[in-house]
């Protein structure tokens, strides 16, 4: 592609300046090559003197047999930068971890200088990658090559959001399950839903191999596998002690700090009352050789988190405190489950609303006995602090 | 004689024993001087004992002059009664505890209830008093004290203050909502339609009582009426409070809910409300054995396992619901799970989990 | 009265058994001079035999000028039970602090036995001497012996409920303010508010002398007072010791359960944060002679408490996070409050909507608005979490 | 070539380096070696070096090849992207750290971010690519790092983690709505009606979009379409993300809201949503000096006062939002005070109070 039509970008080239990486750079970069690239410093300067966005709703585009994986773009401004009059991206799943060969990106980086503006986002904040900017014309070609690079498109509408998850077993001694195994797992088994929307509303599901949640999964998937273990916290009382003798005040910096003060020091000897530990992971990371979480490793699945749209921001809760996820019978387990929770959710949830808002309006113990779950105490914060009961039995008899 | 009108209660210094009036505002610190009494001291040096007795805050006009007997011989004539409605009889001479008590404990009134302690249960009227009961309420206290009654006069020791109450419907009269244990009567039927409805009640008005849109307008017999959505009815009776025609009593399905948990007090973590233990307990006059025995049962575990001056909500948190749900041997149902407003945040909504 | 007809009572029999001292006793004992008292037994034990009361929804009954005061009661077994046909409380306004000499007590019993069952509650829920069951001819001669020896109704319907307070400054170390005059003098100041409903609920204040809140404020009341300090907590360095001494572990049992862990204890000497202090009481209720209250004592004002028909229970929450309450701006601004929060939900309220109801519904913010006062930090658990503000400034515009 | 569809991502074993392959699920334990850099130790011994460097998340082909160049030559040709969206290099060779570093930082890409350190802001599309954007991401993130530069590259020390986020909309794509510091771009203007409305969309759907019912269908010049109760909008958008012709935007009134107390992971604390600390700063391109000025005070806020490893909203339960407010300097209103769903919940429902 030869090089576009360069505009004067003063208030963007502000941005050039500073010890941060220079996203104007970037584009910068890519205008070297690509006439969209440029184009969009053009809008964008537009933007930063009007104080507002050029962007118009985007209509639907796509690869043929896919629902999903592209966002579409127009502009407002389409005749004074045609070369973004349609700016679309692409949504690409990326490899669980985030971890790349050079030969893989590099592949990745040729098909994108070829057939689109040369930027991306490395990664989105779902967790793919994002190709940034290209027309309809382009989609087929990008999407074959992609497809012999051994990629694959990600989600978007209203389908299987593509999983993420954190480093886990890969780069971390804290994981408790391998978050990477199962996001791939996962993300295989669940093609025809990520790439053909047919639920409500998306669902995304991400993997923390332990409590510390690496990728927000709490807060940002309708389904959150979280890593944690069962028995006692791995302990190491030499380890301990070179810590104190290095100047830590383990009763003040740790033990009083223990969400449930399951903790003792008696100034030579820590001493854990397991039962009442709730695995926060805050001793352990404030100890790193000293402590560890324990044997009897495996995760926890919640459910439901999202962002405020509209009923207001909701965490995930769980949904299964603790399951093992490396034998067959608990991946299975897991896989029933979510067919059991789309089955409901599309039968009966409205039109965008997240499983989490439907779980809710439907009472969450209703939702529990659709899905076929049993009810446990692990599952809340507190029982009900309401006399509200729908008593069942009255009703039956 | 002229109508007087508006004079309000008496003022409260004519009332106060002379050790009061002169020390008013001017108290050092207390003591425990024996289960049931304490001193405090005046930056004076004064001294006033104070001796609680159970009470079952019923009481017979009778029963009120043998307390002012009492009073009389041994607290120059002053005494008083406490928010959760024990008596407390004041006095500056040691020497009179012991024949003091052991004349209220003659009469039937056992002493205690101070520091560490289960004091009285705060409760309503119930079938002695009020419309509304789906159980009694004076029963229910009188056994559960009797059952208890060592936690309150200091024999059994326990690890601090737990605060019973008992509301004999879901209006809650009292702190039921805020109690470490709380019985609850709860109705679990429908409120049933009475023919005259149209004549005693404004039908908007009874539609509009409904939080949860179970009543609609309807005619019957081509007579105006309303009509209830059973499966949306959550027996509230606020219905019922509105219009009395929308009864909801009924005697094999009401009965007894078990709450736990709940404090008011701002000490250590802040006032938090009552939550499920047990969904239903039969009414099972005259003793309500079983709401008898789920209590003590809680009140075991706490005893058990709370740490020194720990609230039973307090405990709780610590060692986890699945824990306290095992150790009391309740099943945990659909029933705990909230679905009303706020139940979104009663979920677990954090990775922090008591692991089996 | 004459001694009432007698009912064989089994089941009423077994509850004089036990230590607990008995209400069938009482009410035996008051059945010895009341049919009244007799005839509720003869009711009471078929409830007792049936699982189901026997009272309807009450009239409207009460004494002339009075709205409020007495709550009317029917038995719907009146053909039975005529004795108690007809069964109305009277509530009358306790002293301050629930303090009484033999003699006032006594005038009262008289008053009672001469004109009802012989049977009260000391006390009712709200605070209140209940008079439990009489006729409504009694009513008048009821209220005038009562006022003769000086005492007055109570509250009941949609007016202010007869307020209440623990005992305070008169027997209490801790009170930062005086809760028994407090209460006295809001009584007297809003008599026509008690005795006259007129509001669209009932409005119930109490007052605590400190945050251990031993007349339950801040669940019970729609105005809420509880005595606090602001400045440091008051140390006596030998108590502690003596403390510490005595067996009593400060480290574990003091310092690292306080909500704020703003203490210290280095073994020796306890030291406070007193700027992170929330003042909940709990290291002062531990060690009462050692520590103390500060001495720039006063109150705070919280609003809004109530049982949970029909949206849920409330707790009250911060209206005024310290106000001195002993001099006479501080009581008037605290009487105007009042006046002016009555207003503004008189105006708006709907009925039956208690006023902490009433605040939600119309915004809290726009709540303090109406009656003047300034939004404070203090009044918040956290500010906003959610996203949706009703900018004003972009609306004017 | 036969066109193939759900293939999936590549397996990811492929793109593990050998080190990690041999050591997968064997780490047993971490370190950090100098800012920006930490090693992990195997059971078996081995160790594995990481040295992250912040990016701008929106990169130009050419970069990423950079990034291929290094990794070559230091790191066998493998390498990572963070949740965070960090690069990171991984290497066995200690030696090559000091040179890659150089390199990098040659390149301006600093290194930094672990351990305890302001790391890189999460953030979204702003008027680069979308059409929802009330203010832009890159512009701001950027100002708000070069700002802060030092605690990310560890010059400057900090008591620990602290996450900083930013959404150019209410839809909050990211965490923002559980961030340490959130920067949320607003709009604060109710949707304009286009006049073709009804063409575009359908108006039922159009009026079921709004949480707070401010749209209600309406005919102008006899054409169907919608109005908008300007009172009862609160600017969330959804009818614009429902229809198009509803648009928003507003070069004067939208900006940017500030947030603050989030957090994901569950040590110590459970995670908790981000709460406003400043309603509304104005757009104010290229640099959002009036941002930048208020996440640099916040942070110095925290890093003078936070214990070790106490994340903002920790901190700020401690000390109490009223120092917060006035140690920020940030005026406390009406606009603080929700009045959403839970608002009930916000309020503070205990004696437990910072006084001042
Ligand atoms: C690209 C991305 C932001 C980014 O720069 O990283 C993004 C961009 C958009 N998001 Fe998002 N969301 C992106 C991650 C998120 C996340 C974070 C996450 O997935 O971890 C969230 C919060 C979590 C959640 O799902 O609730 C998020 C919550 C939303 C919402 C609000 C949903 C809700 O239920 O509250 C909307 C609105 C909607 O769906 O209509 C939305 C809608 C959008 C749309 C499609 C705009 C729209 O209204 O149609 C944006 C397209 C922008 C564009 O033109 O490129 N986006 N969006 C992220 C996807 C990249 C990827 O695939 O890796
Ligand atoms: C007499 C009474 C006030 C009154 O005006 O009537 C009273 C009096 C005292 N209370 Fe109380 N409290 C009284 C009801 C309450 C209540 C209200 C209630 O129970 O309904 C509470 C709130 C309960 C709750 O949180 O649910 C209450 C929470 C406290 C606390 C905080 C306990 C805690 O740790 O949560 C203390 C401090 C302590 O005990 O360490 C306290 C301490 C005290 C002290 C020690 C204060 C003092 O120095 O005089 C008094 C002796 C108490 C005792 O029984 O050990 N008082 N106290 C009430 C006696 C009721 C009874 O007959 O048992
Ligand atoms: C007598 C008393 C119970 C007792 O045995 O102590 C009582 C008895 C009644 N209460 Fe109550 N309430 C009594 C204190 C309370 C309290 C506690 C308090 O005041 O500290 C509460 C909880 C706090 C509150 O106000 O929210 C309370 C919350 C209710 C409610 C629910 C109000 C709400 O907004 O949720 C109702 C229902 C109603 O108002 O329709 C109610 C209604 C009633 C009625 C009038 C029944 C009715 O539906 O009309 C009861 C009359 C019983 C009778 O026949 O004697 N009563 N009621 C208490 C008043 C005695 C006194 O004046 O001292
Ligand atoms: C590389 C990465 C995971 C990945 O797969 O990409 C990662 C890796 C590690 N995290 Fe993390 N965390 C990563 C994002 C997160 C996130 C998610 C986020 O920021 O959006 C969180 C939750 C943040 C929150 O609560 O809002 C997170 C919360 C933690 C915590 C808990 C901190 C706390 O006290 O709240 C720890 C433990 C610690 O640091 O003591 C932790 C610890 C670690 C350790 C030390 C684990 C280990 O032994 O390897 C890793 C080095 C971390 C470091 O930077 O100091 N990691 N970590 C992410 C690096 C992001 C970056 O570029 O900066
Ligand atoms: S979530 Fe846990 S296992 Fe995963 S990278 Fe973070 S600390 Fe390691
Ligand atoms: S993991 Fe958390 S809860 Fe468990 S002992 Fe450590 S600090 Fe306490
Ligand atoms: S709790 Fe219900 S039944 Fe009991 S006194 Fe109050 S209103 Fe009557
Ligand atoms: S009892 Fe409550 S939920 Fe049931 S119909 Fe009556 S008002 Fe509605
Ligand atoms: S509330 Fe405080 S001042 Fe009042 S009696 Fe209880 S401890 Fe004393
Ligand atoms: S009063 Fe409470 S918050 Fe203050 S120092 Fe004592 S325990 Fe801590
Ligand atoms: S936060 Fe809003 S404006 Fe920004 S990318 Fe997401 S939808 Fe678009
Ligand atoms: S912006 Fe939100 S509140 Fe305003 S009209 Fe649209 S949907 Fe309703």
């Amino acid at each position: 592609m030869a090089e576009g039509k360069k505009y004067v970008t003063p208030k963007l080239d502000e941005l050039e300046k500073g010890p941060w990486p220079s996203f104007v750079k970037e584009i910068k970069a890519a205008a070297q090559k690509s006439p969209m690239a440029a184009a969009l410093l053009g809008q964008l300067e537009q933007s930063y003197d009007e104080k507002i966005g050029h962007w118009k709703h985007g209509g639907i585009v796509g690869v043929v047999g896919y629902g999903g994986g592209v966002i579409g773009r127009y502009s407002d401004l389409g005749d004074k930068y045609p070369e973004v009059a349609h700016f679309h991206t692409i949504r690409i799943n990326q490899p669980a971890g985030w971890f790349y060969t050079t030969e893989a990106l590099r592949g990745l980086c040729d098909i994108w200088e070829e057939h689109g503006s040369g930027l991306t986002n490395m990664h989105g904040s779902t967790g793919d990658i994002i190709f940034l900017g290209t027309t309809t014309d382009q989609l087929e070609k990008v999407f074959s090559k992609l497809t012999a690079l051994g990629f694959d498109l990600g989600g978007s509408g209203s389908d299987v959001r593509t999983p993420s998850c954190c480093n886990g077993m890969a780069r971390c001694e804290w994981a408790c399950y391998d978050t990477m195994k199962v996001c791939y797992n996962l993300t295989m088994a669940f093609q025809d839903e990520i790439h053909r929307p047919a639920f409500p509303y998306k669902f995304k599901m991400k993997m923390a191999g332990c409590p510390n949640d690496c990728v927000a999964a709490i807060a940002r998937a309708d389904l959150s596998i979280i890593g944690t273990w069962k028995d006692e916290i791995q302990q190491d009382d030499e380890m301990i002690k070179k810590f104190a003798d290095e100047g830590l005040d383990i009763q003040r910096q740790i033990v009083s700090r223990c969400p449930t003060r399951c903790m003792d020091w008696d100034g030579k000897k820590l001493t854990i009352n397991n039962e009442n530990c709730v695995k926060c992971m805050f001793c352990i990371n404030s100890m790193p050789r000293a402590l560890a979480p324990g044997k009897e490793r495996g995760a926890m699945v919640l459910l439901g988190a999202k962002a405020p749209i509209v009923q207001g921001a909701q965490l995930s809760s769980v949904l299964i405190p603790f399951i093992d996820l490396e034998d067959e019978e608990s991946w299975n387990d897991l896989k029933q489950l979510l067919e059991n929770i789309w089955e409901v959710w599309c039968e009966e949830g409205k039109n965008r609303e997240r499983v989490g808002e439907f779980a809710l309006r439907v009472g969450f113990g209703n939702f529990l006995e659709a899905i076929g779950l049993e009810p446990r105490p692990e599952m809340v914060a507190y029982p009900r602090d309401n006399p509200y009961v729908f008593y069942q039995t009255a009703k039956k008899e | 004689m002229e109508r007087r009108t508006d004079i309000g209660p008496p003022h409260y210094t004519k009332f106060l024993p002379p050790v009061i009036q002169k020390n008013y505002g001017k108290w050092k610190y207390h003591e425990g001087v024996r289960p049931g009494v304490m001193v405090h001291v005046a930056e004076s040096g004064d001294k006033l004992y104070t001796i609680r007795a159970a009470s079952p805050r019923l009481l017979s006009v009778q029963k009120i002059r043998q307390y002012c007997d009492l009073a009389d011989k041994y607290c120059d004539g002053y005494l008083r009664f406490t928010s959760r409605n024990n008596v407390e009889f004041l006095t500056t001479k040691e020497e009179n505890i012991e024949p003091l008590i052991a004349e209220l404990e003659a009469m039937g009134h056992p002493v205690g209830g101070v520091g560490r302690a289960i004091s009285n249960i705060v409760h309503t009227q119930g079938w002695i008093h009020c419309h509304s009961a789906a159980t009694d309420a004076s029963g229910i206290v009188k056994s559960v004290m009797d059952d208890l009654i060592d936690y309150f006069t200091g024999k059994k020791e326990v690890p601090g203050k737990l605060r019973i109450a008992l509301a004999c419907c879901l209006n809650m009269c009292g702190a039921v909502h805020c109690s470490d244990i709380a019985i609850l009567g709860i109705h679990r039927r429908p409120p049933k339609v009475m023919p005259n409805l149209a004549q005693m009640c404004e039908i908007p008005n009874v539609v509009a009582a409904c939080p949860t849109a179970a009543i609609r307008p309807a005619k019957v017999d081509g007579k105006d009426t309303v009509e209830i959505i059973e499966e949306q009815c959550m027996y509230c009776a606020n219905c019922f409070s509105v219009c009395p025609a929308l009864p909801m009593a009924d005697a094999e399905l009401d009965g007894v809910s078990i709450w736990v948990g709940g404090k008011v007090s701002n000490a250590r973590s802040q006032p938090m409300f009552s939550k499920l233990a047990v969904p239903y307990l039969p009414n099972n006059p005259p003793r309500w054995p079983e709401v008898g025995q789920t209590v003590r049962k809680i009140v075991e575990i706490w005893v058990e396992h709370a740490e020194p001056d720990e609230r039973l909500g307090e405990m709780i948190q610590r060692m986890g619901w699945p824990r306290f749900f095992r150790l009391a041997g309740i099943q945990f149902s659909k029933e705990h799970i909230d679905d009303y407003r706020y139940a979104a945040l009663s979920l677990k909504r954090t990775a922090q989990v008591h692991q089996a």
